[in-house]
Protein backbone atom coordinates (compact mmCIF):
# COMPACT_ATOMS: atom_id res chain seq x y z
CA UNK A 1 0.00 0.00 0.00
CA UNK A 2 2.39 2.11 1.19
CA UNK A 3 4.97 1.55 -1.68
CA UNK A 4 1.69 1.99 -4.22
CA UNK A 5 1.31 5.61 -3.07
CA UNK A 6 4.93 6.28 -3.60
CA UNK A 7 4.78 5.18 -7.27
CA UNK A 8 1.44 7.74 -7.37
CA UNK A 9 3.34 10.42 -5.53
CA UNK A 10 6.13 9.97 -8.08
CA UNK A 11 4.43 10.76 -11.12
CA UNK A 12 2.65 13.13 -10.18
CA UNK A 13 5.09 15.13 -8.77
CA UNK A 14 6.17 14.98 -12.80
CA UNK A 15 3.61 17.59 -13.76
CA UNK A 16 6.11 19.89 -11.93
CA UNK A 17 8.15 19.67 -15.53
CA UNK A 18 5.40 20.92 -17.33
CA UNK A 19 6.62 24.66 -16.77
CA UNK A 20 10.43 24.01 -17.24
CA UNK A 21 9.73 22.84 -20.57
CA UNK A 22 7.65 25.85 -21.98
CA UNK A 23 10.10 28.31 -20.10
CA UNK A 24 12.74 26.76 -22.05
CA UNK A 25 11.05 27.19 -25.25
CA UNK A 26 10.38 30.62 -24.34
CA UNK A 27 13.69 31.13 -24.16
CA UNK A 28 14.80 29.98 -27.39
CA UNK A 29 12.06 30.93 -29.23
CA UNK A 30 13.42 34.56 -28.22
CA UNK A 31 17.06 34.04 -28.73
CA UNK A 32 16.16 32.78 -32.29
CA UNK A 33 14.02 35.67 -33.43
CA UNK A 34 16.58 37.98 -31.22
CA UNK A 35 19.43 36.43 -33.25
CA UNK A 36 17.84 36.62 -36.44
CA UNK A 37 16.06 40.59 -35.96
CA UNK A 38 20.29 42.05 -34.72
CA UNK A 39 22.92 39.45 -35.86
CA UNK A 40 25.73 40.91 -33.86
CA UNK A 41 24.14 41.00 -30.86
CA UNK A 42 24.18 37.55 -31.01
CA UNK A 43 27.00 36.82 -28.32
CA UNK A 44 25.40 38.22 -25.22
CA UNK A 45 21.88 37.17 -26.38
CA UNK A 46 23.04 33.39 -26.44
CA UNK A 47 24.49 34.44 -23.16
CA UNK A 48 21.43 35.13 -21.50
CA UNK A 49 19.56 32.41 -23.16
CA UNK A 50 21.94 30.37 -21.34
CA UNK A 51 21.46 32.00 -17.99
CA UNK A 52 17.34 31.73 -18.21
CA UNK A 53 17.76 28.00 -19.44
CA UNK A 54 19.42 27.21 -16.51
CA UNK A 55 17.66 29.14 -14.17
CA UNK A 56 14.22 27.54 -15.62
CA UNK A 57 15.78 23.82 -15.39
CA UNK A 58 16.18 24.63 -11.77
CA UNK A 59 12.52 24.61 -11.57
CA UNK A 60 12.03 21.28 -13.05
CA UNK A 61 14.84 20.41 -10.98
CA UNK A 62 13.25 20.84 -7.87
CA UNK A 63 10.17 18.74 -9.10
CA UNK A 64 12.54 15.85 -10.05
CA UNK A 65 13.74 16.53 -6.61
CA UNK A 66 10.45 15.97 -4.90
CA UNK A 67 10.07 12.91 -6.96
CA UNK A 68 13.08 11.32 -6.18
CA UNK A 69 12.85 11.73 -2.72
CA UNK A 70 8.85 10.45 -2.54
CA UNK A 71 10.35 7.39 -4.41
CA UNK A 72 12.91 6.43 -2.84
CA UNK A 73 13.46 7.57 0.98
CA UNK B 1 17.80 6.82 7.52
CA UNK B 2 19.62 9.70 5.68
CA UNK B 3 16.96 12.12 5.29
CA UNK B 4 18.55 15.62 2.74
CA UNK B 5 16.43 18.12 5.04
CA UNK B 6 18.55 17.12 8.90
CA UNK B 7 21.57 19.25 7.30
CA UNK B 8 19.19 22.61 8.38
CA UNK B 9 18.94 21.15 11.95
CA UNK B 10 20.71 23.80 14.80
CA UNK B 11 22.37 21.69 16.78
CA UNK B 12 24.12 23.33 20.12
CA UNK B 13 27.21 23.48 20.45
CA UNK B 14 28.07 23.60 24.06
CA UNK B 15 25.38 24.99 25.99
CA UNK B 16 25.15 26.20 30.06
CA UNK B 17 22.28 25.08 31.89
CA UNK B 18 22.04 26.17 35.39
CA UNK B 19 18.96 25.61 37.76
CA UNK B 20 19.33 29.54 38.91
CA UNK B 21 16.71 31.69 37.79
CA UNK B 22 14.05 28.74 37.12
CA UNK B 23 16.52 26.28 35.09
CA UNK B 24 18.36 29.29 33.34
CA UNK B 25 19.95 27.84 29.69
CA UNK B 26 22.40 29.53 27.18
CA UNK B 27 23.89 27.76 24.49
CA UNK B 28 25.72 28.60 21.85
CA UNK B 29 24.18 26.74 18.79
CA UNK B 30 25.92 26.00 15.50
CA UNK B 31 23.14 29.22 14.21
CA UNK B 32 24.63 31.53 16.91
CA UNK B 33 28.31 30.59 15.67
CA UNK B 34 27.73 31.01 12.06
CA UNK B 35 26.13 34.03 12.44
CA UNK B 36 29.19 35.06 14.09
CA UNK B 37 31.71 34.16 11.52
CA UNK B 38 29.97 35.82 9.18
CA UNK B 39 30.29 39.31 11.14
CA UNK B 40 34.05 39.11 11.53
CA UNK B 41 34.09 37.57 7.60
CA UNK B 42 32.61 41.03 6.87
CA UNK B 43 34.20 43.12 9.83
CA UNK B 44 37.44 41.57 8.73
CA UNK B 45 36.91 42.28 5.03
CA UNK B 46 36.36 46.16 6.15
CA UNK B 47 39.06 46.65 8.20
CA UNK B 48 41.38 45.03 5.79
CA UNK B 49 40.24 47.21 2.83
CA UNK B 50 40.40 50.21 5.34
CA UNK B 51 43.97 50.05 4.60
CA UNK B 52 44.59 52.16 7.39
CA UNK B 53 43.28 55.37 6.10
CA UNK B 54 46.18 55.59 3.10
CA UNK B 55 45.12 58.21 0.50
CA UNK B 56 46.33 55.37 -1.97
CA UNK B 57 43.59 52.97 -2.32
CA UNK B 58 44.44 48.64 -2.64
CA UNK B 59 42.67 46.58 -4.28
CA UNK B 60 40.84 45.67 -1.48
CA UNK B 61 39.50 49.04 -0.61
CA UNK B 62 38.51 49.91 -4.76
CA UNK B 63 36.35 46.58 -5.02
CA UNK B 64 35.02 47.72 -1.50
CA UNK B 65 34.04 50.73 -2.94
CA UNK B 66 33.04 49.81 -6.00
CA UNK B 67 30.55 47.24 -4.38
CA UNK B 68 29.02 50.18 -1.85
CA UNK B 69 28.88 52.89 -4.55
CA UNK B 70 26.64 49.93 -6.63
CA UNK B 71 24.86 49.36 -3.07
CA UNK B 72 24.01 53.37 -2.74
CA UNK B 73 23.24 53.87 -6.30
CA UNK B 74 20.61 51.12 -6.05
CA UNK B 75 19.17 52.79 -2.90
CA UNK B 76 19.47 56.52 -4.56
CA UNK B 77 17.65 55.32 -7.65
CA UNK B 78 14.84 53.05 -5.57
CA UNK B 79 14.23 55.78 -2.65
CA UNK B 80 15.32 59.29 -3.96
CA UNK B 81 18.37 61.32 -3.67
CA UNK B 82 17.92 63.12 -0.65
CA UNK B 83 16.81 59.87 1.16
CA UNK B 84 20.32 58.29 2.10
CA UNK B 85 19.81 57.74 5.64
CA UNK B 86 18.82 54.08 4.87
CA UNK B 87 21.92 53.73 2.91
CA UNK B 88 23.71 51.74 6.07
CA UNK B 89 20.52 49.82 6.85
CA UNK B 90 20.22 48.20 3.32
CA UNK B 91 23.97 47.94 2.76
CA UNK B 92 24.55 45.77 5.72
CA UNK B 93 21.08 43.85 5.13
CA UNK B 94 22.40 42.80 2.13
CA UNK B 95 25.89 41.97 2.97
CA UNK B 96 24.56 39.91 6.00
CA UNK B 97 22.43 37.92 3.22
CA UNK B 98 25.22 37.41 0.80
CA UNK B 99 28.21 36.50 3.18
CA UNK B 100 25.60 34.14 5.27
CA UNK B 101 24.53 32.53 1.72
CA UNK B 102 28.11 32.51 0.59
CA UNK B 103 29.30 30.92 3.64
CA UNK B 104 26.47 28.35 3.33
CA UNK B 105 27.82 27.29 -0.37
CA UNK B 106 30.71 25.52 1.32
CA UNK B 107 29.36 21.67 1.98
CA UNK B 108 29.26 20.80 5.58
CA UNK B 109 28.48 24.73 6.23
CA UNK B 110 25.15 25.44 8.05
CA UNK B 111 23.10 28.08 6.17
CA UNK B 112 22.26 30.68 8.65
CA UNK B 113 19.43 32.22 6.37
CA UNK B 114 18.05 28.56 5.66
CA UNK B 115 16.97 29.13 9.43
CA UNK B 116 12.99 30.49 9.49
CA UNK B 117 13.47 32.22 12.61
CA UNK B 118 16.37 34.37 10.69
CA UNK B 119 14.23 34.94 7.93
CA UNK B 120 10.63 35.65 8.88
CA UNK B 121 11.81 37.42 11.79
CA UNK B 122 13.85 39.55 9.53
CA UNK B 123 10.86 40.26 7.04
CA UNK B 124 8.43 40.45 9.76
CA UNK B 125 10.56 43.39 11.91
CA UNK B 126 11.53 44.67 8.06
CA UNK B 127 7.64 44.97 7.39
CA UNK B 128 6.80 46.44 11.28
CA UNK B 129 9.08 49.42 11.17
CA UNK B 130 7.95 50.52 7.49
CA UNK B 131 4.51 50.51 8.83
CA UNK B 132 5.68 52.75 11.86
CA UNK B 133 7.62 54.60 9.89
CA UNK B 134 4.87 55.16 7.24
CA UNK B 135 2.33 55.84 10.00
CA UNK B 136 4.33 58.16 11.84
CA UNK B 137 5.12 60.43 8.79
CA UNK B 138 2.06 60.26 7.11
CA UNK B 139 -1.23 59.45 9.69
CA UNK B 140 -4.34 58.92 8.71
CA UNK B 141 -3.22 59.60 5.18
CA UNK B 142 -1.84 56.59 5.12
CA UNK B 143 -4.44 54.42 4.43
CA UNK B 144 -5.03 56.38 1.04
CA UNK B 145 -2.04 53.93 -0.09
CA UNK B 146 -4.61 51.17 -0.89
CA UNK B 147 -6.56 52.61 -2.90
CA UNK B 148 -4.93 52.47 -6.29
CA UNK B 149 -4.50 55.96 -8.03
CA UNK B 150 -7.54 56.37 -10.53
CA UNK B 151 -9.76 53.49 -10.51
CA UNK B 152 -13.45 53.63 -10.35
CA UNK B 153 -15.43 54.52 -7.26
CA UNK B 154 -17.22 51.42 -7.16
CA UNK B 155 -14.17 49.08 -7.42
CA UNK B 156 -12.25 50.63 -4.23
CA UNK B 157 -13.66 48.69 -1.75
CA UNK B 158 -12.81 45.11 -3.53
CA UNK B 159 -9.23 46.72 -4.37
CA UNK B 160 -8.56 48.00 -1.25
CA UNK B 161 -9.14 44.49 0.38
CA UNK B 162 -6.57 42.80 -2.16
CA UNK B 163 -4.50 45.33 -1.46
CA UNK B 164 -4.26 45.41 2.39
CA UNK B 165 -4.28 41.43 2.31
CA UNK B 166 -1.09 41.89 -0.37
CA UNK B 167 -0.03 44.59 1.86
CA UNK B 168 0.29 42.28 4.87
CA UNK B 169 1.19 38.96 2.59
CA UNK B 170 4.52 41.28 2.39
CA UNK B 171 5.44 40.31 5.62
CA UNK B 172 5.85 36.90 4.88
CA UNK B 173 6.57 36.63 1.30
CA UNK B 174 9.50 38.72 1.84
CA UNK B 175 11.11 36.49 4.65
CA UNK B 176 9.98 33.41 3.02
CA UNK B 177 11.08 33.77 -0.15
CA UNK B 178 15.26 34.03 0.74
CA UNK B 179 14.29 30.72 3.08
CA UNK B 180 12.74 28.68 0.82
CA UNK B 181 15.18 29.23 -2.14
CA UNK B 182 18.31 28.56 0.17
CA UNK B 183 16.70 25.55 1.64
CA UNK B 184 15.47 23.73 -1.48
CA UNK B 185 18.49 25.12 -3.29
CA UNK B 186 20.72 23.08 -0.19
CA UNK B 187 18.24 20.24 -0.41
CA UNK B 188 18.58 19.71 -4.08
CA UNK B 189 22.56 19.47 -3.88
CA UNK B 190 22.18 16.88 -0.24
CA UNK B 191 20.08 14.84 -2.48
CA UNK B 192 21.99 14.83 -6.07
CA UNK B 193 25.68 14.76 -4.05
CA UNK B 194 24.44 11.23 -2.05
CA UNK B 195 23.33 9.96 -5.60
CA UNK B 196 26.29 10.75 -7.44
CA UNK B 197 28.12 9.31 -4.64
CA UNK B 198 26.40 5.54 -5.29
CA UNK B 199 26.96 5.61 -8.41
CA UNK B 200 30.83 6.83 -8.38
CA UNK B 201 31.58 4.05 -6.11
CA UNK B 202 29.80 1.12 -7.88
CA UNK B 203 32.36 0.17 -10.60
CA UNK B 204 35.58 2.14 -12.56
CA UNK B 205 33.52 2.13 -15.90
CA UNK B 206 30.59 3.52 -14.21
CA UNK B 207 32.46 6.05 -12.89
CA UNK B 208 33.96 7.62 -15.89
CA UNK B 209 30.15 7.87 -17.35
CA UNK B 210 28.85 9.50 -14.20
CA UNK B 211 31.56 12.25 -15.28
CA UNK B 212 28.51 13.54 -16.80
CA UNK B 213 26.21 14.24 -14.23
CA UNK B 214 28.57 15.60 -12.32
CA UNK B 215 28.85 17.80 -14.77
CA UNK B 216 25.63 19.25 -14.10
CA UNK B 217 25.94 18.40 -10.37
CA UNK B 218 29.15 21.26 -10.82
CA UNK B 219 26.46 23.26 -12.87
CA UNK B 220 23.83 23.17 -10.23
CA UNK B 221 26.57 24.82 -7.78
CA UNK B 222 27.29 27.49 -10.02
CA UNK B 223 23.74 28.54 -10.48
CA UNK B 224 23.31 28.24 -6.35
CA UNK B 225 25.76 30.69 -6.24
CA UNK B 226 24.13 32.76 -8.59
CA UNK B 227 20.78 32.74 -6.39
CA UNK B 228 22.78 33.76 -3.21
CA UNK B 229 23.53 36.61 -5.13
CA UNK B 230 19.92 36.89 -6.33
CA UNK B 231 18.23 36.34 -3.36
CA UNK B 232 20.63 39.41 -1.52
CA UNK B 233 19.82 41.57 -4.38
CA UNK B 234 16.63 41.03 -4.67
CA UNK B 235 15.53 41.11 -0.85
CA UNK B 236 17.66 44.39 -0.39
CA UNK B 237 16.07 45.64 -3.73
CA UNK B 238 12.25 45.10 -2.04
CA UNK B 239 13.21 46.43 1.13
CA UNK B 240 14.35 49.48 -0.82
CA UNK B 241 10.90 49.42 -2.61
CA UNK B 242 9.07 49.34 0.38
CA UNK B 243 10.83 52.09 2.14
CA UNK B 244 9.83 54.34 -0.36
CA UNK B 245 6.23 52.87 -0.72
CA UNK B 246 6.26 54.22 3.20
CA UNK B 247 7.82 57.64 2.22
CA UNK B 248 6.17 58.78 -0.93
CA UNK B 249 2.57 56.73 -0.61
CA UNK B 250 2.57 56.46 -4.18
CA UNK C 1 -2.14 4.91 5.37
CA UNK C 2 -1.46 8.28 6.58
CA UNK C 3 2.18 8.18 4.98
CA UNK C 4 0.68 7.12 1.64
CA UNK C 5 -1.17 10.61 1.76
CA UNK C 6 2.16 12.30 2.62
CA UNK C 7 3.27 10.94 -0.31
CA UNK C 8 0.36 11.94 -2.66
CA UNK C 9 0.20 15.45 -1.06
CA UNK C 10 3.60 16.23 -1.33
CA UNK C 11 3.53 14.53 -5.28
CA UNK C 12 0.76 17.33 -5.56
CA UNK C 13 2.04 20.03 -4.21
CA UNK C 14 4.86 19.82 -6.73
CA UNK C 15 2.59 20.99 -9.66
CA UNK C 16 2.67 24.75 -8.64
CA UNK C 17 6.19 24.83 -10.29
CA UNK C 18 4.51 24.86 -13.50
CA UNK C 19 3.78 28.52 -13.34
CA UNK C 20 7.12 29.65 -12.29
CA UNK C 21 9.02 27.43 -14.59
CA UNK C 22 6.66 29.14 -17.29
CA UNK C 23 7.14 32.82 -16.06
CA UNK C 24 10.59 32.66 -15.78
CA UNK C 25 10.84 31.98 -19.68
CA UNK C 26 8.67 34.41 -20.60
CA UNK C 27 10.72 37.05 -18.60
CA UNK C 28 14.04 35.88 -20.18
CA UNK C 29 12.44 35.94 -23.64
CA UNK C 30 11.63 39.40 -22.98
CA UNK C 31 15.20 40.21 -21.64
CA UNK C 32 16.78 38.78 -24.92
CA UNK C 33 14.06 40.40 -26.70
CA UNK C 34 14.95 43.76 -25.36
CA UNK C 35 18.34 43.22 -25.36
CA UNK C 36 18.39 42.45 -28.93
CA UNK C 37 16.40 45.40 -30.06
CA UNK C 38 18.12 48.19 -27.55
CA UNK C 39 21.19 47.16 -26.88
CA UNK C 40 21.70 50.33 -24.51
CA UNK C 41 19.39 49.56 -22.18
CA UNK C 42 20.56 45.73 -21.15
CA UNK C 43 21.62 47.56 -17.61
CA UNK C 44 18.33 48.15 -16.13
CA UNK C 45 16.71 45.20 -18.69
CA UNK C 46 18.98 42.81 -16.75
CA UNK C 47 18.32 44.01 -13.39
CA UNK C 48 14.56 44.06 -14.12
CA UNK C 49 14.74 40.97 -15.25
CA UNK C 50 16.85 39.30 -12.48
CA UNK C 51 13.84 40.91 -10.35
CA UNK C 52 10.96 39.41 -12.00
CA UNK C 53 12.81 35.83 -11.81
CA UNK C 54 13.45 35.94 -7.99
CA UNK C 55 9.92 37.04 -7.84
CA UNK C 56 8.00 34.00 -10.04
CA UNK C 57 10.23 31.78 -8.84
CA UNK C 58 8.97 32.38 -5.33
CA UNK C 59 5.42 31.45 -6.24
CA UNK C 60 7.59 27.78 -7.37
CA UNK C 61 8.83 27.63 -4.37
CA UNK C 62 6.07 28.64 -2.01
CA UNK C 63 4.73 25.29 -3.28
CA UNK C 64 7.79 23.66 -2.91
CA UNK C 65 7.43 24.37 1.16
CA UNK C 66 4.35 22.92 1.05
CA UNK C 67 5.54 19.97 -0.72
CA UNK C 68 8.20 19.51 1.88
CA UNK C 69 5.30 20.63 4.91
CA UNK C 70 3.65 18.31 3.65
CA UNK C 71 6.13 15.33 3.45
CA UNK C 72 8.36 15.91 6.77
CA UNK C 73 5.81 17.15 9.59
CA UNK D 1 -8.43 9.35 7.82
CA UNK D 2 -8.73 12.57 8.01
CA UNK D 3 -5.31 13.61 8.45
CA UNK D 4 -4.37 12.14 5.31
CA UNK D 5 -7.48 13.87 3.21
CA UNK D 6 -5.63 17.06 4.72
CA UNK D 7 -2.57 16.05 3.35
CA UNK D 8 -4.32 15.67 0.07
CA UNK D 9 -6.44 18.69 0.12
CA UNK D 10 -2.61 20.98 0.90
CA UNK D 11 -1.24 19.07 -1.67
CA UNK D 12 -4.06 20.16 -4.36
CA UNK D 13 -4.34 23.68 -3.71
CA UNK D 14 -1.02 24.11 -4.24
CA UNK D 15 -2.33 24.54 -7.71
CA UNK D 16 -3.45 27.61 -7.20
CA UNK D 17 0.26 29.01 -7.44
CA UNK D 18 0.38 28.51 -11.53
CA UNK D 19 -1.34 31.22 -12.29
CA UNK D 20 0.69 33.73 -9.93
CA UNK D 21 3.79 32.33 -11.37
CA UNK D 22 3.06 32.89 -14.68
CA UNK D 23 1.31 36.30 -14.06
CA UNK D 24 4.24 37.26 -12.75
CA UNK D 25 6.01 36.55 -15.76
CA UNK D 26 3.99 38.53 -17.74
CA UNK D 27 4.28 41.36 -16.31
CA UNK D 28 7.96 41.50 -15.88
CA UNK D 29 8.27 40.21 -19.28
CA UNK D 30 6.41 43.52 -20.68
CA UNK D 31 8.39 45.92 -18.06
CA UNK D 32 11.67 44.91 -19.51
CA UNK D 33 9.97 45.42 -22.91
CA UNK D 34 8.13 48.31 -22.24
CA UNK D 35 11.45 50.12 -20.64
CA UNK D 36 13.69 48.64 -23.69
CA UNK D 37 11.54 50.30 -25.88
CA UNK D 38 10.64 53.74 -24.07
CA UNK D 39 13.36 54.63 -21.57
CA UNK D 40 11.94 57.69 -19.87
CA UNK D 41 8.99 56.17 -19.00
CA UNK D 42 10.36 53.64 -16.61
CA UNK D 43 9.27 54.96 -13.12
CA UNK D 44 5.53 54.71 -14.05
CA UNK D 45 6.10 51.74 -15.86
CA UNK D 46 8.11 50.24 -12.55
CA UNK D 47 5.12 51.28 -10.42
CA UNK D 48 2.56 49.70 -12.52
CA UNK D 49 4.76 46.65 -12.46
CA UNK D 50 4.87 46.67 -8.24
CA UNK D 51 1.43 46.81 -8.39
CA UNK D 52 0.50 44.44 -10.84
CA UNK D 53 3.26 41.74 -9.12
CA UNK D 54 1.22 42.81 -6.03
CA UNK D 55 -1.63 41.96 -7.31
CA UNK D 56 -1.18 38.71 -8.95
CA UNK D 57 0.66 37.94 -6.10
CA UNK D 58 -2.17 37.94 -4.10
CA UNK D 59 -4.01 35.41 -5.92
CA UNK D 60 -1.26 32.68 -5.35
CA UNK D 61 -1.60 33.63 -1.77
CA UNK D 62 -5.15 32.98 -1.66
CA UNK D 63 -4.41 29.67 -2.81
CA UNK D 64 -1.84 29.42 -0.14
CA UNK D 65 -4.05 30.51 2.52
CA UNK D 66 -6.52 27.99 2.10
CA UNK D 67 -3.53 25.58 2.17
CA UNK D 68 -2.77 26.19 5.52
CA UNK D 69 -6.59 26.50 6.00
CA UNK D 70 -6.80 23.12 5.01
CA UNK D 71 -3.92 21.34 6.59
CA UNK D 72 -3.53 22.60 9.90
CA UNK D 73 -7.50 23.71 10.76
Amino acid sequence: MLQAAKYLGAGLACSGLIGAGAGIGLVFAALITASSRNPESRGTAFGYAILGFALAEATGLFALMIAFLVLYS
Amino acid sequence: MFSPLDQFETISLFSLAAPILGNFNIALTNLGFYCFLVFVIIFGFHVISNNNLALVPSHYSIALESFFASIANMVRSQIGENKEIYLPFVYSLFLFILVSNLVSNVPYNFAVTSSAIVCLGLSVTIFLSVTILALTKHGIKFFSFFVPSGCPLALVPLLVLIELISYFARSVSLGLRLFANIVAGHTLLAILSSFLIKLFSTSILVFFVTLIPFALFTAIIGLEIAVSFIQAFVFSLLVCSYIKDAEYLH
